[in-house]
């Protein structure tokens, strides 16, 4: 079923009883020549190209829950491409732009609002580092707008100019990013993958990966062993769980990021703002609702919240640089589970078992991903050679010393 | 959370600084035959389980001991806190 | 060579603030003095210590006054106290190394820190709008101490008497410091 | 008389009259009010618009779970949007105004997408304007933005200021109704430190609301009493106005109580204080919310929750209609008719959705059994409701009630998962409860008086039994009133539509769509339709959304399930999370020593972390910030500068394994450094990445005073205090920071060694040959003044750093300047010193940036390979030492006038600028006034093989290139002859 206005229109003046199921409720097959493992946004658009763009389309997604219960539908929605270092910044490069025709290519309405993002700074070092950041953009194509103090007086007159702490001194724009409704995308994703044939089966959990002589046969699962060619984990968040079923150590840990959203007010905000010198960013839902967020809480957990002194610390960030949002009411707090990597940068590659794929260690940044995600992991399961834009992204680089540290932090997973 | 310090009793684990798995005090030797290959492991790969963890705490805001805190990441309860020191001391580390 | 002398100016001398019955002073000429127990060496520095003060190092947590009530020991870790003491010159460390005879390394903490006393039957209502340990009196005996973070800042807060606390604090955000002591006592009074 | 629904009765101090504006309207109401039942009692029932579909809304409720009544309150800077009026206590003066409407609230203009709702069914934006595509952005988006959300920030800093607070307790109680109020009493008669939190001003619960009776006596005189007897006991902390909004880790729970929100003028006091409670136990005695049942056009303004009614009826005195109308699945609702006609407000008909018989007599009521409302009639009030046999019954207030769900929310915070209880048709409390909670009275499923009371006391005598306390006293005895309840959810005779959600415009018709559609997960169907996620949270609308799903869906209501309670319980200001901690107290200021005296002397402050260090000194004529840095630098390289150098940290390190630790985590050798001197070191990270620089001085055998980079300080000292601990435990190493204890100068320039003969006592030999480069010892200064002096030089002159107690640090400085005198001495800020360092290449933070190793910065010899250190093996990975790494090198523009540009990257000549052709990037630069052209620092690939060779520098962001020469990065005095003159 095609979306339009005019499908809108015919079905409004029917009693909307003309609405069919967005994606199918299939029971799984014996064998598929692919298993995703995980029905998030990154394994259903994994599906989706795969299908679309790579003509493969016996392919199942097993979710252990309902689609899109994992990070895609509990991050604060935020695209962008500002990455710096090269193992990064054509790939979210590539994702911005594919951002920017999703909604067309798998006709459904995920809000992909390019409002702009900007990242303040508040010193001369802050500064450097951001012009070399958005140089980098360029170079990578990219879009970058450094604007000083006096535009950003003029632009957002609200922020605390006269009495922070730490004092705004610019910020840099990416006038391309921005936020899309972030359920949608795991919706569309699912809907453009079930059309092409690919079985998307929620409730199903695997509990084990079926591996023969190095070579990967299968999962088992809680609605009984799936046979595969190929089986892709995509399960961010959970991949330690889920690798350790094929004996797998990888170079993560899992740590819980909170988010917050206010209720819902009159527009405020025109776009995404990053607190450069506090832990804080902020943007405003189409909703009305302020989706803010900071650090993560710094220990290992698998369980989808946090605790008050990161709660209070993002607050305090908030009001350090727009003391405008005292009135304004947290109405819900929510944690997330991440895949924190080793060097704050994300794995889609192979493993050492035969058929055998992992794509993980998104850190918090997997949502703006999603689309290069999918599109760079369905290369790989199809071709079995890394798309260009994601070369770097292998687990062994650890071991090489070839490290992706956009913010040089180290092999210290809660510090990026 | 609470950590309930050997010393000092129940402390906000607002005053402690988080580092990671309890394994990073098993430095490798650096003469190692395969000492690349160990630091690596030592330095990248963790069990992150979904369970019992052991994990070091730093008491910053306090008496600035290193802790070794036995935590479950899934609940979060706390089963068991030692100062890293005589764990540390009980792995060989005395030299 | 000319003659130059330098004038002490620590940084909250003078401070004497009341909210209704409570207090806030600086204690005038407070010397500190670290010290630490080499390893392998803790009996002979304990013996040493509670030869030079009259009394024993006291345990983590807790302080205790010398036998001649002029100096309190403070012990904050393991192997780490503080000998806190009334005197004006800069060479603290030198008097109690001189006592110790090398039994614990010596460190001058004098100007590391600076000082609040404040007493006063609000004194705990104020401090609990920053200090995150429980400083109900069952909980906290005279003479209890905890090295703690209150405002983003570090502070080592001591029971010296049902109503009066002694709180220590980094003496380069002196200000600050009393800045949030001060805030705490006009928000509750 | 204004307060035309004002009846007798209630807790309300009639004595005095308060004044306040309704949309400009003045109105009256007595204290003891709260707005909303102020509104009613002047009769006004409109009181706001829906989200979606700008529909009137009325109250519809009298507690915390109001989705309708929501205003803005106060104005000015203190407007506070989405407030609830059911909550919002009266006072005199106050101010509100209703929300989300264009023109007067009587007649929004955007009512017309009500009628346009037959095309805005649940998730019909995701089906349309895409295109074309720029349009989302341009035009649909917008009006979107503009017509959603409902309240106004101001848009000016919230006026008022907050503060946080830390609590502990042995037992905490939460709410203060009957089994709240048993608890505590046990409990506090027991001896155990007890605190008491209610989110409302008058402690009591249901029992200001009901009828029933307590101990013999009225509901309310009980609680009255209870609360005397609490305030009176010392071990009590009884917290009205105060809502326990999180239940976190082991025994932490988040609350916010409001201090000056029911006052005219909070009198300078904080309006609000968020605490952290840590509490051994916990009782959570959190009540019931009553739920809606949906029926066609149920939104009425006159729709209301029964127990609301009730509430308004029985504590405010104010009766919200005068021909009310029951509808009711439950004895409950029953009730409130019968309080209604006690009180002599008409009741109408009771409408029970059961064949059964009368619960109660009611007076002049008549009851309809088995039937149920399907529409109503009145479209900004209510007129009439038509029921499913077709009659219609002429009301002007409509009490409805659907049932009780228990207030789980706090048992659920740590991701326990409520159970279904069959009899109670609601979920209960589950088995994981957050450590150390018990839940008692109608929040576990208690739904009468006498059971909450008993389980009130029980529950608190087995958390004491659990502290080790032994329960004193009984529970408060009452009666068991009826309580049957019929799982009924929605009328399906109604042809209207029937709201579920009535803030977000969420229908019965919109949940079926989303189960027909495949949403059919309880939290996709969250998702799609946006039920429950309004500022209520859901609270009158997840359980009946969930369990039309079921049925809907032909499952079970446990196993549809609910979705994730998540904190806060309810909204909570961000300015009161944040606390005290905003503008300029959002973190402590660190001064520096001497602060005192520079911002005497025209010093400019800059923040370096939360330091303040002096940026530059400007003396009068000078024009711009580049004519004090260039006289500064200028002059320390032609006479002497000084410069308070105290944010370095200083970590004092004794022992006798001291010079082995020290080996050990610096990557070069530290064994044989001997007493009275001073070494470089370098410590990387275990990974072998460069982590911070600094000096180590020898005092004394077994004695070291390290010194770190301004930004590394705190964390130099807690890897060292890891490697002591954990990695070493077994030498014999102390460590303690002296940062703040040592005031400390650089005195650098020519004349330094002059200006330090003044000062430092002359029993010290200053010489080259008595204190040569890299020395460093115990002085004293000034007479006798115990200092420490090191020969190190970060400005490549002959250097000193002298240091002194730093108390004694403002004079110093004074009495620095004053014997340099002679010689023209200048104080020098962080920029002169930065020019100094870029001149000589020192790398500083813009260089040691967490992505650089040893051999990257030309420090690779500093790596030693004879030992073991901190990050040695790991730094020897293959591609960490690729050919082509980059290396830290000098650059200057070819056209000399040019000003480099931190942050530019670097293209060889003659290849297209692109990513993949980046050679590198300009970290640091300066403008040298001794060279008299700007200078940088910066990474380019196989940098020390091209020295000589011009690249292109680019910094796109500035729309700018030039072409600039790859120099070594030593620009002045090369071989260092100055720094050991």
């Amino acid at each position: 079923m095609r979306y339009s206005a005019l499908r809108i229109l015919r079905e409004g003046l029917t009693g909307n009883k003309g609405w069919k199921p967005v994606w199918r409720e299939p029971d799984p097959k014996p064998d598929y020549d692919v298993i995703i493992i995980g029905g998030g946004g990154h394994g259903l658009a994994t599906a989706y190209y795969l299908a679309k763009e790579f003509g493969v389309r016996n392919v199942a997604v097993l979710e252990k829950g309902w689609i899109g219960s994992g990070n895609v539908g509990r991050n604060t929605t935020i695209i962008r491409s500002n990455y710096m270092l090269p193992g990064n910044e054509h790939f979210y490069e590539m994702s911005l732009k594919l951002w920017e025709g999703l909604e067309q290519d798998f006709n459904y309405n995920a809000m992909v609002s390019q409002r702009s993002i900007l990242n303040l700074f508040h010193s001369d070092a802050q500064r450097d580092a951001f012009v070399r950041r958005g140089n980098a953009m360029f170079l990578a194509g990219a879009d970058a707008e450094l604007a000083d103090e006096a535009q950003l007086r003029r632009e957002l007159p609200f922020l605390d100019f006269d009495n922070a702490r730490f004092p705004i001194k610019g910020g840099l724009y990416q006038r391309r990013g921005g936020t899309v409704r972030h359920d949608a995308v795991a919706w569309g994703y699912a809907r453009g993958a079930d059309s092409r044939g690919v079985d998307i089966i929620q409730n199903c959990e695997v509990t084990g990966i079926d591996v023969e002589n190095g070579v990967v046969r299968g999962v088992q699962t809680s609605r009984g062993p799936i046979r595969a060619r190929k089986v892709a984990m995509c399960v961010a968040g959970s991949s330690g769980r889920v690798a350790a079923l094929a004996g797998m150590r990888l170079p993560i840990e899992s740590h819980v990021l909170q988010a917050f959203v206010s209720e819902g007010l009159k527009p405020v905000l025109p776009g995404v703002i990053t607190f450069g010198a506090g832990h804080f960013y902020v943007s405003q839902s189409d909703k009305g609702g302020l989706v803010f967020g900071g650090d993560i809480d710094g220990y290992n957990t698998y369980a989808q919240r946090g605790n008050l002194p990161v709660v209070e610390d993002v607050a305090e960030g908030g009001m350090a640089i727009m003391p405008i949002i005292g009135r304004a009411r947290l109405l819900r707090s929510w944690g997330g589970v991440m895949d924190m990597s080793m060097d704050g940068s994300p794995f889609i590659d192979k493993t050492h078992i035969d058929g055998l794929y992992f794509n993980g260690g998104w850190c918090y940044g997997g949502f703006k991903a999603t689309p290069a995600s999918g599109y760079c992991y369905a290369h790989l399961l199809a071709r079995d050679v890394p798309h260009p834009v994601a070369t770097e992204m292998r687990l062994d680089r650890f071991k090489r010393g070839h490290l992706i540290d956009e913010k040089g932090q180290g092999n210290q997973p809660n510090l990026h | 959370m609470i950590i309930n310090h050997p010393l000092l009793g129940p402390r906000d684990a607002a005053e402690f600084v988080y580092l990671g798995d309890a394994s990073l005090i098993d430095r490798p030797d650096w003469q190692d035959p395969d000492a690349a290959e160990k630091f690596y492991e030592y330095g990248y790969l963790r069990d992150n389980p979904a369970g019992q963890h052991q994990e070091l705490w730093y008491h910053e805001q306090g008496d600035r001991s290193w802790l070794v805190v036995t935590r479950d990441t899934l609940s979060h309860e706390i089963t068991k806190v030692e100062l890293a020191r005589d764990v540390a001391k009980a792995r060989g580390r005395d030299k | 060579m000319a003659d130059y002398s330098l004038i002490s100016t620590p940084p909250l001398a003078g401070t004497d603030l009341r909210f209704g019955t409570c207090r806030i002073t600086a204690p005038a000429d407070l010397a500190l003095v670290s010290l630490a127990l080499p390893l392998g060496g803790e009996d002979a520095a304990q013996k040493a210590i509670a030869k030079a003060f009259g009394t024993a190092l006291p345990d983590i947590g807790q302080s205790a006054a010398a036998s001649d009530g002029s100096t309190t020991l403070l012990r904050l870790g393991i192997d780490q106290g503080f000998v806190m003491f009334t005197h004006a010159t800069p060479d603290a460390e030198r008097v109690v190394a001189a006592k110790l005879g090398g039994a614990a390394y010596t460190t001058d903490q004098t100007d590391v820190w600076c000082a609040l006393d404040v007493t006063g039957p609000d004194c705990r209502r104020a401090l609990e709008r920053i200090c995150p340990i429980d400083l109900h009196p069952d909980a906290f005996t005279i003479g209890s101490l905890a090295r703690t973070t209150m405002e983003h800042l570090g502070v080592i807060v001591i029971r010296t008497d049902t109503d009066s606390f002694r709180l220590l604090s980094a003496s380069s955000s002196a200000q600050s410091f009393l800045h949030a002591v001060e805030t705490s006592f006009a928000n509750v009074m | 008389m204004s307060q035309i629904n004002r009846i007798d009765g209630g807790q309300i101090d009639r004595s005095k009259l308060l004044s306040f504006t309704f949309n400009g309207r003045e109105m009256h109401g007595h204290p003891g009010d709260t707005l909303a039942s102020a509104l009613l009692a002047n009769g006004q029932i409109l009181v706001g618009r829906s989200f979606k579909y700008h529909r009137p809304r009325g109250i519809l409720t009298a507690g915390s779970e109001e989705p309708n009544a929501l205003v803005q309150l106060r104005s000015g800077a203190r407007q506070e949007p989405n407030t609830r009026a059911t909550v919002t206590e009266l006072f005199d003066g106050l101010t509100a105004t209703s929300q989300n409407h264009r023109g007067p609230l009587e007649f929004d203009l955007m009512a017309v997408t009500d009628f346009a709702s037959p095309f805005l069914s649940a998730g019909f934006y995701y089906k349309t304007f895409m295109w074309p595509r720029a349009f989302w952005e341009k035009l649909y988006e917008p009006a979107i933005r503009s017509s959603a959300g409902l309240g106004r920030l101001s848009m000016q800093d919230d006026p008022d200021h907050y503060d946080k607070g830390f609590l502990h307790c042995d037992l905490l109680v939460i709410g203060a109704g009957p089994s709240g109020l048993a608890a505590a009493l046990t409990a506090a008669r027991s001896g155990a430190r007890v605190i008491l939190a209610d989110e409302d001003f008058t402690p009591g619960g249901r029992l200001n609301s009901e009828t029933l009776s307590v101990d013999n006596m009225a509901g309310a005189d009980w609680a009255r009493m209870a609360v005397a007897e609490l305030a009176s006991l010392p071990n009590v902390r009884l917290m009205t106005r105060t809502t326990v909004y999180g239940a976190y880790d082991h025994g932490t729970y988040g609350a916010l109580e409001r201090c000056t929100d029911h006052l005219a003028d909070s009198g300078g006091k904080p309006r609000q204080v968020l605490w952290r409670i840590y509490s051994k136990r916990a009782v959570l005695a959190a009540g019931a919310t009553e739920r809606p049942i949906a029926f066609g056009n149920n939104d009425r303004p006159g729709v209301m929750m029964a127990s609301a009614v009730r509430t308004y009826v029985n504590r405010f005195g104010v009766a919200p209609g005068k021909q009310v109308a029951v509808f009711t699945n439950n004895d409950d609702g029953w009730r409130t008719a019968a309080d209604l006609a006690a009180r002599g407000v008409s009741v109408v008909a009771i409408i029970d959705s059961r064949d059964k018989p009368a619960v109660c007599d009611v007076p002049g009521a008549r009851h309809i059994r088995g039937a149920a409302v399907k529409d109503t009639v009145g479209r900004k009030a209510l007129k009439s409701v038509t029921l499913t046999d077709g009659q219609v019954i002429p009301t002007d207030c409509l009490a409805v009630s659907g049932g009780w769900n228990p207030n789980v929310h706090l048992t659920c915070h740590q991701r326990g998962r409520p159970n279904w209880r069959d009899d109670l048709q609601a979920f209960v409390p589950g088995d994981s409860l957050p450590v150390g909670m018990q839940v008692a009275g109608a929040a576990n499923g208690a739904m009468t008086l006498g059971a909450a009371l008993a389980e009130g006391h029980a529950q608190a005598a087995r958390q004491l039994d659990a502290l080790g306390l032994t329960a004193k006293g009984s529970a408060p005895q009452a009666e068991d009133e009826p309580r049957d309840c019929a799982g009924f959810w929605h009328v399906k005779e109604s042809a209207k539509r029937a709201w579920v959600d009535l803030q977000n415009d969420v229908t019965v018709k919109d949940i079926k769509q989303a189960n027909r559609e495949g949403f059919r997960s309880v939290e996709l169907l969250k998702r799609y339709t946006t039920m429950g996620m309004a500022t209520d949270q859901g609270k009158t609308s997840n359980i009946a959304g969930l369990a039309i799903l079921a049925e809907d869906a032909g499952k079970p209501i446990p196993e549809v399930g609910t979705t994730i309670f998540r904190p806060p319980y309810t909204p909570i200001p961000i300015g009161a999370l944040a606390g005290r901690a905003r503008g300029k107290d959002f973190r402590p200021y660190r001064l520096t020593p001497s602060h005192k005296w520079a911002s005497e002397n025209g010093a400019t402050f800059v923040e370096v972390g939360n330091w303040l260090r002096a940026q530059w000194y400007a003396r009068p004529g000078e024009q711009g910030w580049r004519d004090s840095v260039d006289r500064e630098a200028l002059q320390t390289r032609q006479s002497v500068g000084i410069c308070d150098v105290t944010t370095l940290g200083k970590i004092d390190i004794q022992g006798r394994d001291a010079a082995e630790f020290l080996n050990r985590v610096y990557s070069n050798a530290f064994l044989k450094l001997p007493v009275g001197k001073v070494r470089y070191g370098l410590m990387l990270r275990e990974d072998g990445i460069a982590y911070d620089d600094g000096t180590t001085a020898r005092m004394s055998e077994n004695h070291y005073v390290m010194t770190t980079t301004t930004a590394n300080a705190v964390l130099v000292f807690r890897r060292l205090e890891f490697a002591r601990q954990c990695l070493w435990p077994g030498l014999d190493v102390h460590l303690i920071s002296t940062t703040d204890g040592w005031a400390q100068f650089a005195v650098a320039g020519p004349n330094a060694r002059n200006l330090l003969r003044k000062v430092v006592d002359e029993a010290h030999d200053l010489s080259n040959e008595g204190f040569p480069f890299m020395a460093c010892g115990e002085v004293t200064v000034c007479g006798g003044m115990p200092a420490r002096l090191f020969r190190i030089s970060f400005s490549g002159e002959l250097a000193y750093e002298v240091a002194v107690p730093a108390r004694y640090g403002n004079s110093m400085m004074d009495v620095l300047m004053e014997a340099g005198r002679e010689f023209d001495a200048v104080p020098y800020g962080t920029e002169a010193l930065g020019v100094m360092r870029i001149e000589k290449g020192h790398a500083a933070g813009n260089e040691l940036n967490g992505q650089t190793t040893a051999l990257n910065l030309g420090l690779g010899g500093m790596v030693s390979q004879k030992k073991d250190c901190i990050g040695q093996t790991l730094s020897k990975r293959p591609e960490m030492n690729r050919d082509d790494a980059i290396r830290l090198v000098g650059f200057r523009p070819v056209d000399r006038s040019k000003k480099l540009i931190a942050g530019s990257h670097f293209i060889t000549k003659g290849d297209e600028a692109i990513m993949d052709n980046d050679q590198g990037w300009m970290s640091s630069v300066a403008y040298s006034p001794s060279l008299g052209h700007s200078i940088g620092l910066g990474f380019i690939k196989r940098g020390h093989e091209r020295m000589g060779e011009i690249v292109r520098a680019m910094s796109p962001v500035h729309d700018t290139e030039m072409e600039v020469e790859i120099v070594s990065a030593h620009f002045i005095d090369p071989e260092g002859d100055r720094l050991r003159g």
